[in-house]
Formats: C-alpha cells, structure tokens, sequence
C-alpha cells in the first residue's frame, strides 16, 4: 500500500492503527492456530491429560502452521508488490 | 483491490473520509491474507503431523496456492468492477429504513 | 427496524453508522465470494497458473453467489418486514 | 429480535445508551444475514458451478431456505426469552474479577 | 484476571468495556446456535414450513448448546483460576 | 495468556496503553472461550438431538475436551514464548510501506 499521499499527521494516525491491527491479527493467529491443531490431533476423550502422541503432534502442528503462514506471508507480500505495479519514480 | 482507492485530497489536517478508506483497504488486505492462510492450510498441508517441517511438495503447493488464489481475487475483482458495486448483494440486510 | 422514535441528531448518527456497515458488509462478502469460490474450483496445484477451467468455474461461482446472495436478500427483506409487524399510520 | 429493543427516550441530545441498543441490532440483523447466505449457500447450491444462473431447484430451495432460517430463529428467540437471558453460558468467559 | 493494579478511572472504564463485550458475546452465541441448530436439523427444503420432527430437532439442539456452553463455561472458569495461580496476600 | 500483560503504571487518569493491553487480553480469553465451545461441541455432542440433555458419556467428553484444550493452549504458548513472537508469521500481510 503506497500511504506517500498522505500528509504527517494522516501518517501518524495510520501508524498507530497499523501496529493496533497487527498486534490483533498475531492473536487472531494464534487462537486460530491452537483451535487447528487441537482439532486435528485431539480426538480421544477417555482421558483429559494429553496424551504423548498427542502432544507430538501438536508441536508439529504448530511448528508447520507457523512455518507455512510465514511462507504464505512471503509469497503474499512478492504478489501484492507486484500487483502495485512498478515504483513511482 | 484498487477499487477501494478513493482521490488525493491534498492539505494540512487529516481528511477522515481517506483515513477511513485507507483503513478499509488494510482490513481488507489483512482479511485476504487470513483467507489464504486457512485455504491454502486445508489445500497443501498433511493433517498427519509426523514432522513439523514443510516437505518439499507442501512448500511448493503454497506457492501455487497462493499464486492461484491472486489470480482467482484479482478475476473476481474485475468481474464485480465490470458488473458494477450497484447490484450490492448485501443491500437485503441493509434495509434499515430511517 | 424503525427509528422514528429517534431525534435527527440521532438518526444521523446512525445514517453514518450504516453506511460505514454496509461499506464492510460489501468487503466482507466480497472476500468470503473470492474464498468460497476458491475453494469449490481450485484443487489442482500441479501449476500455479488459472486453468481455463478453474476460472470458468470460479466466473460461474461468483455468479451464482451473487444471485444466491440476491435473492436471499429479498427474502430476508421481505420476511424481515412481516416480523415487523403492520406498519404504523 | 425485539427483545434488545429497549424503551424510548424523548429528549434533544444523542441518547448513546439508545444508540447502542439501535447499533447492536443491526448488528445482529446483519449477523443472521450473513449466516443465511452461507447456510443456505451449503443446504442449495450444487458446487459443480456447470453455469452462472440459479437453476430453478436452487432458486425454490433458497426460498424456502430463508423462511425455515427465519422460523427456526423465532422459535429460539422465544426459547430464549421464555428461559430468561439469566442464564447466559457467556458467563464462563466473562469471568472477570474487578 | 487482576485488575487490582488499576486506578478506579481505569476499572470504571473497564466495566463499561466488559459489560458492552459480554452484550455482543450473548449476541453472537445465540446467532451461533441458530446456525448450528439450524444446519444440523434443517435438510429438508421440499416446504418452508418447519415440520413437527425439525422444530423438536431445533428445541434439543437449542437445549443441549445451552447446557454445553454453561458446562464449558464452568469449566473455563476453573481452570482459568487455576492458571492464574493463588491469589496474592 | 500472561505474556500479553505489560508492566504496571500507577498514576491516577487512565493509562491507555494498559487499557488496550487488558482490552486485547479480555478479547483473547473471549476468543479462546468461543473456540472451545465450537470445537468441544464438535467434539463431544451427537447430532442426533433426541433429547435435551447432555447425557452422561456427553457431560464428561466436555470437561475433558475443555482440560484438554486449555493443555493445548498452554503447550503452544510456551513454544511461541520459547520461539520469541519476532518470527511473526503476520508479517507477510502487514507489509505496508509508510
């Protein structure tokens, strides 16, 4: 997003709300992530401490989705500078 | 996703209608990303989590999917700027009478 | 809903109030339009350009959602009149 | 969902108790909207997308879908007013001690 | 969660938030049940009318994601204590 | 949740950036609470709807669902604390040039 249109106090104010809406967004994140992995490797209910496989797979649930949001990030971020178009001059 | 983009306004003090606009596009961006996030998770990634590394063919099915799901945003875009924002589908909700 | 009850500072108030909540209505059913469809057309990522095939399927999805979110809309209106009650003489 | 409606309160100034009760209502109106489109999306639409139209079972199935919504949110509404909102499960989470 | 750090200006304006957050928690839990009772018991699409076997289906699911949420919400509630350790002195 | 709480201020006006650091902290427990009730309800209740009681094999899948999730929650909190929050994969999509 290109914000060189704006005067100082516009950019300010939009710093401001930029760092609000990332701080949400790496909580959103988050609970998203905990919510996919719990879903994925809890299934047995017949006892409330997790299991070791459990476990297992939870650490390697989380370790890819964080793995793959950075990645998607990555090709997100290379696309979106594409789809601007070239600097201004 | 241009289209939100609204004239330059130039001047001293902050123009809200463009803040506003500006913000919209930063939530619209971030809701595209969470979007690909989770459809591109579902697409390409094992949910047998025997290791925590993306294996060679998950990494290149993300950059696919990501690819891909640009180009399906940007078809759909142009299609809504043809077909124009007047024929708004959330007007049926909107029917707030003042 | 009826605001007639309201006075006109409050009625503009909420005129920009909904203006501001259709304008994200309109943004968040664009994006939930582009993953749907997304995610009914594209399943093969042998090749990370559009088939001819995936994007007739995505044009005829769009298409679709957007008559289907259409026509809900005129039920919902209609349907959300009637459970309003007889309007006021 | 007359039951968020609070009373009226004649007088000059923004009233913002009233504005919020007027605000959580649209809300809520463009919530079930949102849940319509895509339930009755689900229970209609056929994801084969063979062409742009709504085919005449579709066009019947989303008619009906919306009535049956909205009856099915009656019939909770009316559950839920008869209970008394007391017992709101909400509470878990709202557990804060101040 | 400890608030006993604030200031009372700080925890009247935190009541103010949390009151207005539990409004829209209650709104967006009833909406959430309508959905899910509605999706789970409503296949049928050959009449608008809800039959006398969709509408008991309706009243139970309505029941249960009641008594579901409370039971979670008790459970939440302890566990969430405990995570916050014993109380200071 | 405790590594989103900052230090303690005191003074008497309203310090707003403990404000927004409870704020984000209540969402967050609201957030985690709603996920807990979709993904436990996904978990443990038929979908049968005979009858409107949680039956006993139903009540106890609850609470160890719930026990489960919070152990869940807790794990990956420790690894991302571990981990530092630097490596944000939110940053893909907050790439915005001032």
């Amino acid at each position: 997003m290109d914000f060189s249109q704006f005067n100082s106090a516009e950019q300010a104010h939009m710093t401001k709300v930029i760092e609000k809406k990332q701080m949400q967004d790496f909580l959103r994140m988050y609970s998203n992530l905990v919510e996919r992995c719990f879903n994925s490797c809890c299934n047995d209910f017949t006892s409330k401490a997790l299991s070791s496989k459990e476990e297992q797979c939870v650490m390697n649930c989380a370790d890819k989705f964080l793995k793959h949001s950075e990645r998607v990030g990555q090709r997100f971020a290379e696309l979106n500078a594409e789809s601007m178009g070239p600097a201004k001059p | 996703m241009s289209f939100l983009r609204g004239g330059s306004t130039p001047g001293g003090g902050v123009n809200h209608e463009r803040m506003e606009m500006a913000i919209n596009e930063i939530e619209m961006i971030t809701d595209v990303f969470n979007r690909i996030v989770g459809s591109c998770h579902s697409k390409c990634i094992s949910t047998r989590y025997a290791e925590g590394d993306l294996n060679k063919g998950e990494s290149v099915c993300i950059d696919r999917c990501v690819a891909k799901f640009f180009e399906v945003n940007k078809k759909v875009g142009e299609k809504m700027q043809n077909a124009g924002a007047n024929a708004s589908p959330a007007t049926g909700a909107s029917s707030f009478s003042l």
